[in-house]
C-alpha cells in the first residue's frame, strides 16, 4: 500500500514537473502553430540566469523572476528579430530554432563553464513532509500545488479568454486577423515572450529537480516534446493530462518493470501516435 | 525539356569532378568527402519524403541504424561473407521499412516528425540494453571492410571513395528515375493534395507506404556504407542529433532537388571539420549557420539559386502563393511540413 | 423542356443510388434518411438551402465520409465502405466545392494525374513520366480543347480563380468517369466565364451521369434535365424546372417568394 | 628538429563538456610547465573535441589527426565507445595511445593492445579495496545501484565481488538509465533491510541522486557509498548538506597533502582560478607520462616500442606513486574518502589510503581475466 | 465618406490598377462589376492595406490612411468581407464574432450586437458552438458578414459576398445591405452576380484591365448593351 501512495504521488509530482517543462512550449504551439526547439534553451538561460541572480541576491523569488525574464527575453529577440522574418513556414521555424538551440547551448557553457548545477531550493521547502508516516519530499509536493495552479491558469487564459481566440485567429489567417484590428505582430511577440517566460520559470523551478548542465536543453525538449504529442498538440488540457500519463506510465514502468526503463517514455508515445495519430486530446489542425 | 538537359551535363560535370577530386585532395580530405557522401545518401532517404511527400522525417537514422548493426552482427557470427552481409544489412532496413511503415503513415506533419524520433529513440534504447548482440554503449567495434570482388580491397581510403562514389551515383541515378517517373508525379500529387488523389483514385496509403519503404531502404544503404567506414557500430548512429542532420542537410541544400542533399552535406561536413579545428566552441558556428540559412537562403542553397536563375516568374509566383484565400499554405518546397490541405 | 437527346432504346440503369443515408457530426444530423436515385446518363442538379447537407452528400458518395446509416449503391455494386480510391475505380469522379489542385505543380502535371489514375502505368517508377508521350499527348490535347493549351506549363497556383475553377472540373474530366460530381462548378465565375461551362457539361458524352449542385438557378435549370431539393438533410422535392418552379415550399425556403430567376 | 606531435582528443561538447575541459586544463598545464619541450624535440599539441557519445565524430577527429597533421601520438578520450574504435585505429595504424579517462576494464584487460597506456583508472580497480573496507566496517546488506551502462556494471561490480568475497550479501540490483531525471520510482524500491547501497553516477546524474536520496529521507538512514564520481569535486558544492557522510573511493583526492599534489593545486588554481578535479589530474599526469617518456628516448616515437617506454615509467604524480602493468593499467593509491565540511566548505576527506593497487586486485592477470566480466555479472549479484 | 484617389497598385511587375478613383458616400452603397481577373479585389485589398498601392491616396472620413498598417485602418472604421471567406477555421463562430476590433467611429450610433447579428443570420446561432472550418460553404459566407458588422463599421467592403449563397439567402443579403446603407453606412460591393448588384446599388462601377470604364445608376447600365456585352459578357 505504502508503495502505491509513494510511487503515485512520485508520478504525480513528476507528472507537475513534466506539466511545467512542457507548458510554454504547448502554449506557445497551440496559439502560434510555431514548434519551439529553442524551448530548452529558454530553459537552460533562465535557470543558469536565475541562479546567478540567486547567488546574488540570495532569495528565491528574485531568481525566479530573474529567470523568467532572461528567458523572455531570449524569447523576444528570437521571435522579434528571427521568427517573425519567416512567419508561417514551419520547417524553417524547426531548423532556425535549432540552430538558436546550438548558439544558446553554447553560449551558455562560455558564460557558466560546463560543470553540472543545480539551483538550491528556498530553505522552508526542503526536506521531507511525514504524511501519516510516509515521507515525501516538501519540495515536490510545492511542484504539485505550482503545476496545478499554473495548468488551471493557462487553461483559463486559453480557454475561457478572448486571447486564445485572438491568437487561434492570427495563426489561421494572419492577414484577415490584421483585417479584423487585430495587430498580430505585437500580440504574437507578446505571446511568445510569455512562452518563453513560462518556460524560464519552469526551468527555475524544475531547477532543484532536474538541474542544469550542457545537454539539459536537449534532454528537456524531448521531454516536453513527447508530452505534448501524446496530449494531442494546441490544447492545454492536453499538455496536463498528458503529462500526467507520460509520468505514470514512466513512473510505474520503471518501478515495476526496471529492465524496460530506456523504453517507458518513447514506446507508450509510438503506440498512442499509431492509435490515435492526433495525439489523445489533439485539436484538429 | 531544359531542365533535363542541365540535369544530364550536371550529372556529368558531378562524374568528371568524382574522377578528379582524388588527384587533388589529400587523403583526409577525400575521406571528409567520402563521409560526405554517404551522409548524402541518408539525406537522400529523408529527401524523399520531405521533398517529395512533405513528410518531415527526424528518424531516417532508424534504418541508417539497423542496416550498420546487421551489417556488424551478421558479420561477427558468419564470417567472410561480404555481400551477404551487406544483404543482410538491406533486408533489416527494409524490414524495419515494412513493420514501422503502417504505423508511421497514419500521422502526418509533426506527429510525424515526433513518432520518428520515437522510433529512433526505442532502437537506440535496444542498442543500448541489449548487451549481449549489440554491445551495449561500446557498439560492436572491429568491422573490417571486406574484399567485395577478388584483388580489389575496400579497405584503402582510395578503394573506399570509389566504392562510395558508385553507389551514390546509381542512387542518385535511381533516384532521378523515381521522381521522375508517374510513380513520382503522383508523390508530388500526394504533397499537394492527398484529398484530391483519392478522389482521381489513387491509394494514396500505397504509395506513401511503398515511398516510405523505399527511403527505408536508402537510409539502410546509408547506413551499410557507414559501417564499413567507421567499422564501429554504436547506439550514437540511431542518436536525434544524427538523424536531424540528416534532414537539416536536406534543408540546407533544398528539399525536393536532386542534388540538394549532397549540397547540404558537403557543407556540413567541411564546415564543422575547418570550424572545429578553429574554435572548441564550433557548434556556435554550426548554429549560427543554420540561421543564415533560414535567413538568406530560405529555399535552400539549391532553391534559391534557382530562384536567383529566374527572378521575375519567381517573383509573381511569390505574390500569386501570398495573395491565395490561406496564407498559411505552403509558399515553397521548404514549408512543407503541413501541407494545409482543404480537406472538406 | 428536354434538353438531351432521350435514349429510349436503352435499358434504365440505376448509376447512383442513395439508400436513407445519414450522416452526423457529433450532435448535428446533416443527412437524415436521405434517398435519391440517378439513372445512367442523367444530367441532375442538387440544389437547397446553404447547409442542406449537398456537399456533405458528396461527400459520402464521394468516400470522403463514411455514412452513420444507410447504403450507397453504384450500378447495383453496394460502395458504402469502399475507400474514395476504389470508388474512382469503379469510375466516379468530382470536384471540390472550394477549389483543391495541385497547386505547385505545373497544369500538365495535374492534367496526367487525372490521366493515369485509372491506369497501370501510375505505378511505373522505372521509366520517366515525359517518356509517355501517348499521355502527354492525350493531356495536351485535352487542354487543348478547354483552351488552356498555352498555360500548360505554369504553375497551377499562377493561375486566376476562374482559370482555377476550369481545371477543377477538368481533372474531373479526365479519367473519362462513369459518374460525375460537380460541386458548385460555376462558383466565383463571371457571367462570361459561367456561359462556358454550361456547354462544356452538356457536352460530355450522353452516357455520363452528372450530379451537380448549383445556387445559380439559370444554369441548374440549363444543364439539368431534373434537379433534386435538399432541405435539412433530406430531400423535399424533385423534379423537371417547371416542377420545380411550381413548387410552393421550394420557393418559400430556397428560390424567395416571388421565385423569380430575374 | 620537427617538433613531435600529439593529438589530444577531448569531449568539448555534449554531456562530458565538464571532463573535456578539465583534461584540457590539466594536460595544457603541464605542457607549461615543460615549455612544451621534452627529449630535446618541440611537443606540438593539436586540441580537438570529439564530442560525447559519437564514436563516428571520434574516429573523423582521429584520422584529421593522423592523415592530416601526421601525428605521432594520440591521447585523451572521455568514454569508452570511441577508445574501443580507436584502439582499433592505433593497431592498425601503430600510433602510441594514451587514454586519459575511459575506463573500460577490457581496455587494458581481456581487450589489451600493445598500443595502449592508460594514465587514468581501470573502472573496477578502484572498486575492489572499497568492498573489502565496507565489510570490514561492519556492513553487510547491500543494495548494487548504478546507472545502466557497462561503466555502471563495472564500478559497481567491483566493490561487490570483494565485498560478497567477503561474505557480504547483495540483497538486490537497481540499474536505472543513464540521463534518468526522476529517480524517485528507484528509490522508493530500495530494501529497507539493506545497510549500506553500492553506487555509481556520474555528473548531473550524481548531482540528481545525491539530492533526491536526501529529499526522499534515506541520508543518514541507509549508508551512501560509492565510487568518486557520485561527489566530484565540481559538483559537490551543490550537492552541499545532501552529501554528507557519503563515503567513495577514487585515485585522486583533492586534499592529499603531498609535494606533488601541493605544487599541482597551486599551480592549477594560480593558472585557472579555481582548483583542480581529478579530471585535471589525468589531463596533468597524460602530459608527464608523454613528457617523461620522450625524455627516456631522447624524443624518439616509435610506435609499440614507445608505449614500451611508457609502461615501464614510475611516475610521481600528484595522486600519488603511479606504475604500469604490461596490460597498460596502472598499480595506483586508491583513496576511501569521506564527505565533511572543512573550513566552512564541503570536502572529500580522505580516510583510508590502499598504496599500489593493481587492476586485478589479488588475483593474478590471467586468473582475473578468467572470472566472468562484470557486465556479465550484471543481475546475478543477488544468486 | 471613403474616397480613392488615382490609385496604381503593382504585383511585382505587373501593373494591376491604372490610376482608379472612386467615392462612396454615406449611406450609398456602390457597387463594382467586371470579368474575372480585372482587379476587382486588388482594388478593395489596396483599401485595407494588403497590397500595397505605388501611387494614389485613400482617404477615410477626410482623413489621410494611406500606407497605414491594416489593422489601423480597420479600426478607423472600414470593415471587409473578403472573398473566399477566409473564416477562423480552426475557431467556433460563436469565437470568430467576439475577436474583431470594434471601431472607433464618431460620426454614427451603428452598435452592432451578436444579437442583432443573429437576426440577420439565425443560421449562425444555431451553429455558435462549431468549428467556423466545418461549416457548409454558405454559412461561411454568412460568418464572413456577420465578422465584418461586429465591429461596427463606418465603411463596409463587400468581395463578392454572393458567392455560393442560396438565392433566398442573397435576396436576404441584398436587403440587409440596403438596410445598413440606410442606415448610414457607406458600401464599397464587388459583385459577379449582376441582377443582385443591380438590385443592390445607387451606383454601378464597371471595371476593365485595371481601368473603371463606365460609371452609372444601376438602370442605366441595364439598359446599356453595348457596356453590357463589351465588359460584362453578357
Ligand atoms: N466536419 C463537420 N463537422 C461538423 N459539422 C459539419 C461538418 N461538415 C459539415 N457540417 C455541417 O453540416 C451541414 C451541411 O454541410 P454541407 O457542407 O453539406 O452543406 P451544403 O449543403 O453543401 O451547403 P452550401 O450550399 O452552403 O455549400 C452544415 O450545417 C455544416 O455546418
Ligand atoms: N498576388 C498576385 N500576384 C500576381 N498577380 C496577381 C496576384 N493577385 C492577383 N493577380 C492578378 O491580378 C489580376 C487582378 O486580380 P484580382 O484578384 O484583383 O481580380 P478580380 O477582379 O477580383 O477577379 P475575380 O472576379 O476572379 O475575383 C489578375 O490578372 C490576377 O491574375
Ligand atoms: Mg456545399
Ligand atoms: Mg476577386
Amino acid at each position: 500500500m505504502e508503495f502505491w501512495i509513494i510511487q503515485s504521488l512520485n508520478a504525480l509530482s513528476f507528472a507537475m514537473l513534466l506539466f511545467l517543462l512542457c507548458a510554454g512550449l504547448s502554449l506557445i504551439f497551440g496559439l502560434m502553430n510555431i514548434l519551439n526547439l529553442a524551448h530548452g534553451s529558454c530553459y537552460l538561460i533562465g535557470a543558469y540566469v536565475a541562479l546567478s541572480v540567486y547567488t546574488w541576491s540570495n532569495n528565491f523569488f528574485v531568481g525566479l523572476i530573474g529567470g523568467a525574464v532572461a528567458a523572455g527575453a531570449v524569447g523576444f529577440v528570437l521571435q522579434r528579430f528571427l521568427l517573425q522574418r519567416i512567419y508561417g513556414r514551419r520547417l524553417l521555424q524547426v531548423l532556425l530554432t535549432f540552430g538558436c538551440m546550438f548558439i544558446l547551448g553554447d553560449v551558455a557553457i562560455i558564460i557558466w563553464g560546463a560543470d553540472p548545477t543545480t539551483l538550491e531550493k528556498p530553505a522552508f521547502l526542503s526536506g521531507a513532509l511525514d504524511l501519516g508516516g510516509i515521507f515525501f519530499p516538501k519540495y515536490r509536493l510545492f511542484v504539485i500545488a505550482v503545476g496545478i495552479a499554473i495548468g488551471i491558469g493557462l487553461w483559463l487564459f486559453q480557454e475561457k479568454t478572448k486571447w486564445g481566440a485572438i491568437l487561434r485567429a492570427g495563426v489561421d489567417d494572419e492577414q484577415m486577423a490584421r483585417a479584423v484590428g487585430i495587430n498580430v505582430p505585437v500580440l504574437f511577440t507578446t505571446v511568445f515572450v510569455l512562452g518563453a517566460a513560462l518556460t524560464g520559470i519552469s526551468g527555475v523551478l524544475g531547477g532543484p529537480f532536474v538541474g542544469v548542465y550542457p545537454g539539459v536543453d536537449l534532454d528537456v525538449l524531448l521531454l516536453a516534446v513527447v508530452v505534448i504529442i501524446v496530449g494531442g498538440l494546441g490544447s492545454m488540457k492536453g499538455a496536463f493530462f498528458g503529462s500526467i500519463i507520460v509520468a505514470s506510465l514512466d513512473n510505474f514502468g520503471k518501478a515495476l518493470f526496471p529492465e524496460l526503463a530506456m523504453f517507458t517514455v518513447f514506446a507508450p508515445m509510438a503506440i498512442i501516435l499509431a492509435l490515435k495519430p492526433t495525439g489523445l486530446w489533439g485539436r484538429v489542425l | 525539356m531544359s531542365s533535363k538537359t542541365k540535369t544530364v551535363i550536371f550529372l556529368f560535370s558531378l562524374v568528371a569532378a568524382f574522377a578528379l577530386l582524388p588527384f587533388i585532395l589529400s587523403t583526409y580530405r577525400l575521406g571528409l568527402v567520402t563521409s560526405a557522401l554517404i551522409l548524402a545518401i541518408l539525406a537522400m532517404s529523408a529527401n524523399l519524403l520531405l521533398g517529395y511527400l512533405g513528410l518531415a522525417s527526424v528518424g531516417q537514422a532508424a534504418f541508417f541504424g539497423v542496416a550498420a548493426y546487421a551489417v556488424a552482427i551478421f558479420t561477427r557470427s558468419v564470417d567472410g561473407a561480404a555481400w551477404s552481409a551487406i544483404g543482410m544489412g538491406l533486408i533489416t532496413a527494409l524490414a524495419a521499412g515494412v513493420l514501422f511503415g503502417p504505423l508511421a503513415i497514419r500521422t502526418r506533419d509533426i506527429f510525424f516528425l515526433v513518432i520518428m524520433l520515437a522510433f529512433c529513440q526505442i532502437l537506440y534504447g535496444v542498442a543500448y540494453s541489449w548487451r549481449t548482440i549489440t554491445g551495449g554503449d561500446d557498439g560492436l567495434p572491429g568491422l573490417v571492410r571486406p574484399e567485395l570482388i577478388a584483388g580489389i580491397s575496400l579497405d584503402t581510403p582510395l578503394g573506399y571513395y570509389i566504392f562510395v562514389v558508385i553507389v551514390f551515383l546509381m542512387i542518385t541515378g535511381a533516384f532521378w528515375m523515381l521522381v521522375n517517373s508517374p510513380f513520382g508525379l503522383v508523390l508530388k500529387g500526394i504533397k499537394d493534395s492527398e484529398v484530391r488523389m483519392r478522389a482521381l483514385g489513387y491509394n494514396v496509403w500505397l504509395y506513401k507506404y511503398l515511398a516510405f519503404i523505399i527511403s527505408a531502404l536508402i537510409g539502410g544503404i546509408s547506413g551499410v556504407l557507414h559501417a564499413y567506414f567507421y567499422g564501429c557500430p554504436n547506439p550514437a548512429d540511431f542518436s536525434l542529433i544524427h538523424s536531424s542532420s540528416a534532414l537539416l542537410m536536406v534543408i540546407l541544400g533544398g528539399p525536393g532537388t536532386l542534388f540538394g542533399p549532397l549540397v547540404g552535406s558537403l557543407i556540413i561536413v567541411f564546415v564543422r571539420d575547418i570550424v572545429s579545428s578553429i574554435t572548441d566552441r564550433w557548434l556556435i558556428v554550426l548554429g549560427l549557420a543554420y540561421v543564415c540559412t533560414v535567413l538568406f537562403f530560405p529555399d535552400g542553397l539549391l532553391g534559391t539559386i534557382g530562384k536567383w536563375a529566374e527572378p521575375k516568374i519567381s517573383e509573381v509566383k511569390d505574390q500569386a502563393a501570398a495573395s491565395t484565400n490561406t496564407p498559411l499554405e505552403a509558399q515553397s518546397t521548404a514549408d512543407t511540413l503541413l501541407p494545409t490541405n482543404p480537406s472538406e | 423542356m428536354a434538353k438531351t437527346v432521350k435514349k429510349a432504346d436503352r435499358a434504365i440503369m440505376i448509376a447512383l443510388q442513395i439508400d436513407n443515408v445519414d450522416v452526423r457530426f457529433g450532435g448535428l444530423q446533416v443527412l437524415t434518411m436521405c434517398r435519391l436515385s440517378i439513372e445512367a446518363g442523367e444530367k441532375r442538379a442538387i440544389i437547397g438551402p446553404n447547409g442542406a447537407g449537398k456537399t456533405t452528400l458528396f461527400n459520402v458518395i464521394s468516400g470522403i465520409i463514411m455514412p452513420s446509416a444507410g447504403k450507397v449503391l453504384s450500378f447495383d455494386q453496394d460502395i458504402t465502405r469502399s475507400p474514395a480510391h476504389v470508388r474512382a475505380m469503379h469510375g466516379l469522379a468530382r470536384t471540390f466545392q472550394i477549389t483543391n489542385l495541385f497547386n505547385n505543380l505545373s497544369v500538365l502535371e495535374n492534367i496526367i494525374l487525372g490521366l493515369q489514375a485509372l491506369t497501370s502505368t501510375k505505378y511505373i517508377f522505372y521509366r520517366t513520366t515525359s517518356s509517355f508521350t501517348e499521355l502527354i499527348d492525350n493531356a495536351v490535347s485535352l487542354l487543348r480543347t478547354w483552351g488552356l493549351e498555352d498555360k500548360k506549363d505554369r504553375p497551377v497556383r499562377s493561375l486566376s480563380h476562374g482559370e482555377q475553377r476550369q481545371l477543377e472540373i477538368i481533372l474531373a474530366l479526365a479519367s473519362r468517369p462513369k459518374i460525375l460530381l460537380l460541386d458548385e462548378p460555376t462558383q466565383g465565375l463571371s457571367t462570361a466565364e459561367t456561359a462556358l461551362v454550361v456547354p462544356m457539361v452538356r457536352s460530355l458524352d450522353p452516357s455520363t451521369t452528372v450530379l451537380f449542385i448549383e445556387h445559380d438557378m439559370d444554369v441548374a435549370f440549363q444543364m439539368a434535365d431534373k434537379i433534386t431539393v435538399l432541405y435539412y438533410g433530406s430531400v423535399l422535392a424533385e423534379g423537371t424546372e417547371d416542377e420545380i418552379r411550381g413548387n410552393p415550399n421550394v420557393a418559400e425556403v430556397y428560390l424567395g417568394l416571388e421565385g423569380d430567376n430575374a | 628538429s620537427e617538433p613531435v606531435k600529439v593529438g589530444y582528443m577531448i569531449s568539448l561538447s555534449g554531456v562530458y563538456t565538464a571532463l573535456g575541459v578539465d583534461l584540457r586544463d590539466g594536460f595544457n598545464l603541464y605542457m607549461d610547465e615543460i615549455g612544451n619541450k621534452a627529449g630535446g624535440r618541440e611537443i606540438k599539441v593539436f586540441v580537438e573535441d570529439k564530442g560525447s557519445n559519437d564514436v563516428s565524430r571520434a574516429l573523423d577527429i582521429a584520422k584529421k589527426l593522423f592523415e592530416k597533421e601526421h601525428v605521432d601520438i594520440l591521447a585523451g578520450i572521455v568514454g569508452t565507445g570511441s577508445a574501443y574504435a580507436l584502439a582499433e585505429f592505433v593497431q592498425k595504424h601503430k600510433i602510441p595511445f594514451v587514454i586519459s579517462n575511459a575506463g573500460a576494464d577490457d581496455l587494458t584487460q581481456r581487450k589489451n593492445n600493445p598500443y595502449i597506456v592508460r594514465p587514468a583508472f581501470v573502472n573496477s580497480g578502484g572498486s575492489h579495496p572499497l568492498g573489502e573496507w565496507l565489510y570490514d566496517k561492519g556492513y553487510r546488506n547491500a543494495v548494487l545501484m548504478g546507472a545502466d551502462y557497462a561503466a555502471g556494471y563495472e564500478h559497481v561490480g567491483g566493490i561487490a565481488r570483494t565485498f560478497k568475497q567477503k561474505g557480504g550479501k547483495v540483497v538486490q540490483e537497481i540499474w536505472p538509465p543513464l540521463g534518468t531525471k526522476d529517480y524517485a520510482p528507484y528509490l522508493a524500491k530500495i530494501d529497507r533491510k539493506a545497510d549500506v547501497v553500492m553506487v555509481f553516477f556520474a555528473g548531473a546524474d550524481a548531482l540528481r541522486f545525491v539530492k533526491q536520496y536526501a529529499d526522499y529521507g534515506l541520508k543518514g538512514k541507509v549508508a551512501l557509498v560509492g565510487k568518486g564520481y557520485l561527489v566530484d569535486d565540481n559538483i559537490l558544492e551543490k550537492q552541499a548538506d545532501s552529501a554528507e557522510g557519503i563515503i567513495t573511493e577514487s585515485h585522486y583526492c583533492l586534499l592529499l597533502d603531498t609535494p606533488e599534489n601541493d605544487k599541482f593545486r597551486q599551480a592549477y588554481t594560480k593558472k585557472y582560478g579555481h582548483p583542480p578535479t581529478l579530471y585535471s589530474e589525468q589531463g596533468y599526469l597524460t602530459a608527464k607520462l608523454i613528457a617523461d617518456a620522450l625524455e627516456k628516448t631522447k624524443g624518439e616515437v616509435k610506435g609499440e616500442e614507445f608505449v614500451k617506454v611508457m609502461r615501464s615509467l614510475e611516475l610521481k604524480a600528484p595522486r600519488g606513486l603511479v606504475k604500469f602493468d604490461t596490460y597498460g593499467g596502472t598499480n595506483q593509491n586508491s583513496y576511501i574518502r569521506e564527505v565533511k565540511k572543512v573550513d566552512g566548505k564541503w570536502q572529500n576527506v580522505p580516510i583510508k589510503t590502499y598504496n599500489g593497487v593493481s587492476q586485478f586486485w589479488i588475483w593474478s592477470p590471467e586468473e582475473f581475466m578468467k572470472l566472468p566480466s562484470y557486465s556479465d555479472m550484471k543481475g546475478k549479484w543477488t544468486e | 465618406m471613403l474616397e480613392v484617389t488615382e490609385l496604381n497598385t503593382y504585383y511585382g511587375y505587373s501593373h494591376i490598377l491604372h490610376g482608379v478613383s472612386l467615392t462612396v458616400k454615406q449611406g450609398e452603397v456602390l457597387a463594382v462589376l467586371g470579368r474575372n481577373g480585372v482587379g476587382k479585389t486588388t482594388l478593395v485589398h489596396s483599401i485595407v492595406s494588403f497590397a500595397k498601392p505605388a501611387t494614389g491616396r485613400i482617404k477615410l472620413n477626410r482623413e489621410e490612411i494611406t500606407g497605414l498598417p491594416t489593422h489601423q485602418i480597420v479600426r478607423k472604421g472600414i470593415a471587409l468581407v473578403p472573398q473566399g471567406r477566409r473564416v477562423f477555421r480552426s475557431l467556433s463562430v460563436i469565437e470568430n464574432l467576439s475577436i474583431p476590433f470594434p471601431c472607433q467611429t464618431k460620426t454614427r450610433d451603428n452598435s452592432w450586437d451578436l444579437e442583432k447579428t443573429f437576426q440577420v443570420f439565425p443560421t449562425l446561432r444555431a451553429r455558435r458552438d462549431q468549428r467556423a472550418g466545418n461549416l457548409s460553404g454558405g454559412e461561411q459566407q454568412m460568418l464572413a458578414m456577420a465578422r465584418a458588422l461586429v465591429s461596427g463599421p463606418d465603411v463596409l467592403l463587400l468581395d463578392e459576398p454572393s458567392e455560393g449563397l442560396a438565392p433566398l439567402i442573397v435576396k436576404g443579403i441584398s436587403e440587409v445591405i440596403q438596410k445598413l446603407a440606410a442606415g448610414g453606412m457607406a458600401i464599397l460591393l464587388v459583385e459577379q452576380n449582376f441582377n443582385m448588384a443591380l438590385k443592390t446599388a445607387h451606383s454601378v462601377l464597371v471595371m476593365s484591365r485595371g481601368q473603371i470604364v463606365h460609371q452609372s445608376t444601376p438602370q442605366d447600365l441595364a439598359a446599356n448593351h453595348e457596356i453590357k456585352a463589351r465588359y460584362l459578357g453578357m
